[in-house]
């Protein structure tokens, strides 16, 4: 097939615009905010989807730890599998990207190792809650000090859309087309009751508020929880008819019903609501109590080995 | 240097801390369990760290996070702990992070046998983690020799920045012998292999040594890395590159070449073997008798006793394979490492495995039997 | 005058009759602003006076800016408050109740809740950063800072925005009408399902009508300690100057906010141009965010902050072309 | 002599590639043909570029992934970049003639007279002519079902038909019809319409 006819009217159109240059902007740049010196440029721009408020968390955790830190170089972050556990890769520092649910057990064992390094796990709710949850709690239980990040948006992302321990009753995920029949955890509390000493939970629309339990979780003493809210909206939001990124991070301070009104005349369960409702959580500063941590009371010195 | 009697489960944590073991993580299982308790004992007098996880996959998770950290670390478990321990294991060879795994035997599949001796774990040890993953696998056959290659194991792991896998079974682990604890020199301790230059932004943490082990520093030493189970790059960056995730795959098998030179099978009346036992582990023991009670009736028969299980040591196997009439792999298994024998032999070579999967160990006069039956039935000339 | 007493008796204890008065409500889009103010409306109508109410809408709909302007008089004519003119203010957002401030009459009453939303930017003075944000603790005179959360109590667990209605309560007890009236008002404009809930915040914000009446006096006590219920240390953020460097030498220096966007990082999402206060941030055709309207841009910041792809950095930067500002 | 025919369908999420890729391959069954689609899945294809590829042959599809696609149409300019630009064997490809690109004349970047590019309004039309942006996808497939010339217009319309979802049928077949008349009026007169 011959293209030249075809190019010569392709070429008719309306010469399309460089994106270098759409938009024009006549002010010169400011410089790069100064967390952005945390980042590892060669990895960006990272994986997450549109509007995900993974991303939002990501850079309120290092805008918090620019705040304390010129470098990170005596921060170690470890994550697991999952949207939430793919941030610490683009993060300029001793990064351990493990294996689905078990950073907490990496995190423990280089900080027994090592207890000089301050250790940041980041995990998800079904990372850490689900195939990890066990290994939460024992963490919790030994007050083994690190800080421990569980990024919650109801939902499995980076496998497209499945059920969570965290899903609210009758939202529609992938492998809940009837509307999810079960009941969701808690994290915070059970964390708590488990034996965290500092817990806290934010949301990813105020980050501010985030930014402040983070840095008072980093400070802690011992095993610091924060569970922050975020919204996925290529699934949870998609899904749940909920509207695009902006309209979920607006509806996170509303409280507004967990999926779309029309879709709620499709559930088949009688138990559920019919049109579910996020539930009011509690913000803030949930939980802060003293004693021991693990390596306090193994004794073990920083020196290293 | 006078001999103490010990118990092989004792001779390997003994092993263990003269190799400068400083973090253990486990979790109980019998016929394990003694290495964790005497461990228990003995690390935090040292300053080091011992802790008993919740499960077996947080031993392995807190064993490599202490790895990372610059510890040298191991665990210890039998067969159903060492299946959790997989996907960590997995992830140890991809991440390259060094640890050593005692695998105490026990029946299987399932709960199995949990106080008997086998030799089941030998594909497992090899396959049981998914995709292509190269390791290292020891069989000691003594408890004197659980003592040595536990130091051995911890060499191999530090210098080639690798899991490594301890294999023997319940018999061995429970037994007493009289075993020499001789310290170990710096070189039969090793050294973990270690960046050679300055942290800067472009250093690359996976790029590897002449050796093709990649020069990964600890955490916290100055240096800013990513390490990740997803294939990655020299940065140690995630790629779906193909090219890269292949030589990045065969670079992981062929820096494990040097154990096999490191660990030698030992042979024993091979000269003029014309029937070649084939064993490792207790079995080895019983085997050797079974060549001595063979030779005296006039079959000349030899044993190649292996010590390293992975990677397979194929050009020993291969050489005493192909000169022998009559080959006899023993285990105490359903046959696993009969099946990479019986690839290597030649066709002239007559196979006939004697596989025991019971729950007690192979005696010589049971093996010696088998041989005696096949030379009366003229397959071997004596 | 003691506490708590006032609540039910609190026409008579005025001193004159009201003839006519200016109220300004304000808060951000979704928290009632509206509402309130036709509710209020509602009571003043009810009482005979002739009102006239404006509702100003800021930029963006969702989250955005939202003020109503309510006066009432025997005869009203003008319906927009000049600066200074207004003898009460009731916002439902502590920057926007803050902001709202300028409308206050001296000796005039602010309620204001302590709960923070954004946008933030409202603080800024375009372009000049003429205003510091003031934090919780300095809490201006006249203001009485209200944790709406903490006095509503389970008044708002089923819906926060019923929090808000506490300072309706608290309002009535500057207003010479029987709490009666504003019951009623409350059952004809709240919807039947949320009327208990409304009722009881209203109630328990009439309660604050001792905090209330000492406004006037300085440092009226942000929070409701006094009740002992309430404290709203862990709930709000303390909320920085925005995602702007530290503030200029000096005006002269003729510094402006500006905003860079990565192309290559931003996906598209549209959370900055939803958030964006001032709308200075557009889509372009190939869903990549864009500066568009530099001249608006109060520096506030949100846009970075609420990027999820980390690609705007918003910061200040030399105006191009000395002189083009004059000084 | 056995033929095989790839096709690229790159763009944006929520643009409807996936669908317009599905369409192509049910019409290739349709027609008696193999088909074998691919797509891309997993975190990456959700940032912004997605796409989906289709192979259509007469005989067994050996290899269903296919490396430089014999038409590629690009309705995003992340997607263009990603899919086309950053690919060697694919810009060579498009140099050579030995693939076509069909962009969407508004939301890829591409200079006017790029050789195998065809640049066409499709988002344009479906905005301001059928009043739904979110067909541009089937004006898309109709360009592309007349481009391929294996299929005749009803074997393509009927898949259309067949797998939009119902409140989306008719005005999906509009949209199909646009864009096979569209290409129709472009492709010289030698080149048969279908078999």
């Amino acid at each position: 097939m011959t293209l030249e006819s075809l190019e010569k009217t392709a070429a008719e159109g309306p010469p399309p615009e460089s994106p270098a240059t759409a938009g024009e902007p006549t002010l010169p740049e400011p410089p790069p905010s100064a967390e952005k010196r945390f980042l590892r440029y060669g990895m960006m721009p990272h994986m997450l989807c549109p509007g995900c408020g993974h991303g939002i968390v990501f850079e309120a955790m290092l805008r918090a730890l620019s705040s304390r830190y010129e470098q990170l170089d005596d921060i170690a972050f470890v994550a697991g599998i999952g949207c939430s556990s793919r941030v610490v890769g683009y993060v300029d520092a001793c990064t351990l990207h493990t294996t689905h649910g078990r950073p907490l057990t990496f995190a423990t064992g280089l900080k027994l190792a090592r207890p000089e390094l301050k250790v940041v796990v980041v995990t998800g709710d079904g990372d850490g809650l689900s195939i990890g949850g066990n290994h939460l709690i024992h963490a919790a239980r030994r007050n083994v000090d690190l800080t421990c990040v569980l990024f919650n948006n109801e939902i499995y992302g980076m496998t497209g859309g499945q059920l969570a321990p965290t899903t609210i009753p009758g939202a529609y995920t992938s492998t809940s087309p009837q509307g999810n029949a079960e009941t969701p955890f808690d994290a915070a509390r059970l964390v708590e009751a488990a034996g965290a000493t500092y817990v806290a939970r934010a949301q990813s629309y105020r980050t501010r508020e985030f930014e402040e339990v983070f840095l008072q979780a980093l400070d802690h003493r011992g095993f610091s929880f924060v569970e922050v809210m975020t919204d996925c909206t290529e699934y949870f939001g998609r899904t749940n008819r909920l509207g695009n990124g902006a309209d979920l991070l607006f509806s996170q301070a509303r409280v507004e019903p967990a999926i779309d009104a029309d879709l709620a005349g499709r559930s088949t369960l009688q138990e559920v609501p019919p049109r579910p409702v996020r539930p009011v959580l509690e913000m803030g500063v949930l939980h802060e109590s003293s004693r021991p941590t693990l390596d306090q009371a193994m004794k073990l010195s920083g020196a290293g080995s | 240097m006078s001999q103490q009697l010990i118990q092989g489960n004792e001779a390997c944590a003994r092993g263990a801390l003269a190799a400068g073991c400083s973090f253990f993580a486990g979790y109980p299982i019998s016929p394990s369990s003694e290495i964790a308790e005497l461990l228990a004992r003995e690390l935090p007098p040292r300053g080091s760290v011992f802790i008993q996880m919740e499960d077996e996959i947080a031993s392995m998770g807190a064993v490599l996070g202490a790895s990372l950290g610059g510890r040298r670390a191991m665990t210890a478990t039998s067969g159903p702990g060492f299946t959790l321990m997989q996907e960590h294991l997995g992830y140890a060879s991809l991440a390259e992070i060094p640890c050593v795994v005692i695998d105490v035997m026990r029946g299987g599949p399932s709960t199995g046998l949990p106080t008997s001796p086998a030799q089941g774990d030998v594909m497992q040890a090899r396959w049981g983690s998914h995709g292509d993953r190269a390791t290292i696998a020891l069989a000691p056959g003594s408890v004197q020799e659980v003592y040595s290659l536990t130091i051995e194991a911890f060499r191999l792991a530090e210098t080639l920045r690798t899991p490594v896998a301890v294999l023997y079974d319940e018999v061995i682990g429970h037994m007493r012998e009289g075993v020499e604890l001789r310290e170990p020199t710096p070189d039969e301790l090793g050294r973990r292999t270690s960046p050679r230059t300055a942290f800067s932004p472009t250093f690359l943490p996976y790029a590897p040594d002449e050796n093709g082990v990649a020069m990964v520093p600890d955490f916290g030493r100055g240096y800013r890395f990513h390490v990740t189970g997803l294939m990655h790059d020299e940065r140690g960056y995630p790629t779906s590159d193909n090219a890269k995730v292949a030589e990045l795959l065969e670079r992981l098998e062929r820096k494990l070449e040097p154990a096999v030179a490191a660990v030698p099978p030992e042979r024993y009346r091979l000269d003029d073997a014309s029937v070649v036992l084939i064993a490792y582990g207790i079995v080895a023991r019983t085997a050797r008798a079974a060549v001595d009670v063979l030779r005296r009736e006039g079959i000349r028969a030899g044993l190649l006793r292996t010590r390293l299980l992975w990677p397979l040591p194929a050009a020993a196997l291969t050489e005493v394979s192909r000169s022998a009439e009559l080959v006899v792999v023993a285990e105490m298994n359903r046959g696993q490492w009969a099946l990479e024998v019986e690839r290597l032999a030649g066709d002239t070579t007559v196979l006939s495995p004697y596989l025991k999967a019971g729950g007690s160990v192979i005696t010589a006069e049971e093996l010696a039997g088998h041989v005696r039956r096949l030379t009366r039935e003229g397959v071997a000339v004596s | 005058m003691t506490t708590g007493q006032v609540a039910a008796a609190a026409p008579s204890e005025l001193q004159a009759p009201l003839v006519s008065g200016n109220l300004v409500v304000a808060g951000v889009g979704g928290q009632g602003v509206i509402l309130a103010s036709n509710l209020i409306s509602q009571v003043l109508l009810d009482a005979g006076y002739d009102v006239k109410k404006s509702e100003v809408h800021g930029m963006s709909q969702r989250g955005g800016t939202v003020v109503s302007h309510v006066r009432f008089g025997p005869e009203v004519h003008s319906v927009m408050l000049e600066p200074g003119s207004a003898d009460w203010i009731v916002a439902f957002e502590w920057e926007e109740g803050l902001r709202a401030l300028s409308f206050l009459k001296p000796g005039g009453v602010a309620l204001v809740s302590t709960e923070q939303r954004i946008p933030p930017a409202a603080m800024l003075d375009h372009r000049e950063r003429a205003l510091a944000y003031p934090g919780l603790g300095d809490v201006p005179s006249g203001v009485v800072a209200v944790d709406t959360f903490a006095v509503a109590g389970d008044a708002a667990a089923g819906a926060p925005v019923v929090a808000q209605t506490v300072l309706l309560g608290a309002l009535s007890t500057l207003l010479p009408f029987p709490s009666e009236a504003w019951q009623s008002s409350i059952g004809a404009w709240v919807p039947p399902k949320a009327l208990s809930a409304n009722l009881t915040a209203f109630e328990r914000g009439r309660a604050l009508s001792g905090r209330v009446a000492a406004a006037g006096e300085p440092a009226a006590v942000a929070g409701a300690s006094t009740n002992g219920t309430a404290a709203h240390e862990g709930r709000s953020g303390r909320a920085g100057a925005g995602g702007v460097a530290s503030a200029p030498e000096g005006a002269a220096e003729r510094l402006v906010p500006a905003v860079h966007i990565e192309r290559s990082w931003c996906k598209g999402c549209d959370i900055c141009v939803a958030v964006c206060p001032e709308k200075c941030l557009v889509l372009d055709r190939f869903d990549v965010a864009v500066f568009a309207n530099p001249q608006r841009c109060t520096g506030c910041g949100l846009c970075a902050w609420l990027c999820p792809d980390l690609a705007i950095d918003v910061g200040l930067v030399r105006e191009a072309g000395a002189g083009g500002r004059s000084s | 002599m056995s033929w095989r025919l790839d096709v690229r369908c790159a763009g944006s999420g929520g643009q409807g590639l996936a669908l317009a890729a599905v369409v192509l391959a049910e019409a290739g069954l349709a027609a008696g043909c193999q088909v074998a689609l691919t797509q891309e899945y997993g975190p990456e294809a959700r940032g912004g570029a997605s796409r989906a590829d289709v192979a259509i042959s007469d005989d067994v599809i050996a290899n269903p992934q296919c490396g430089v696609p014999s038409i590629l149409l690009a309705l995003h300019d992340k997607a263009w970049r990603k899919f086309a630009t950053s690919l060697p064997a694919v810009s060579a490809s498009l140099e050579s003639g030995s693939t076509t690109a069909v962009v969407d004349r508004d939301l890829v970047a591409v200079a006017p007279g790029t050789p195998g590019v065809l640049a066409l309004p499709f988002e344009a039309i479906a905005r301001d002519e059928l009043r739904a942006k979110v067909v541009a996808n089937m004006v898309a497939v109709g360009a592309l079902g007349r481009l391929m010339g294996r299929f005749g217009s009803e074997i393509v319309e009927s898949a259309v038909a067949k797998r939009s979802p119902s409140a989306f049928s008719q005005l999906n077949v509009v949209a199909f019809r646009r864009g096979w008349s569209m290409m129709d009026d472009l492709l010289p007169a030698a080149v048969p319409a279908g078999r």
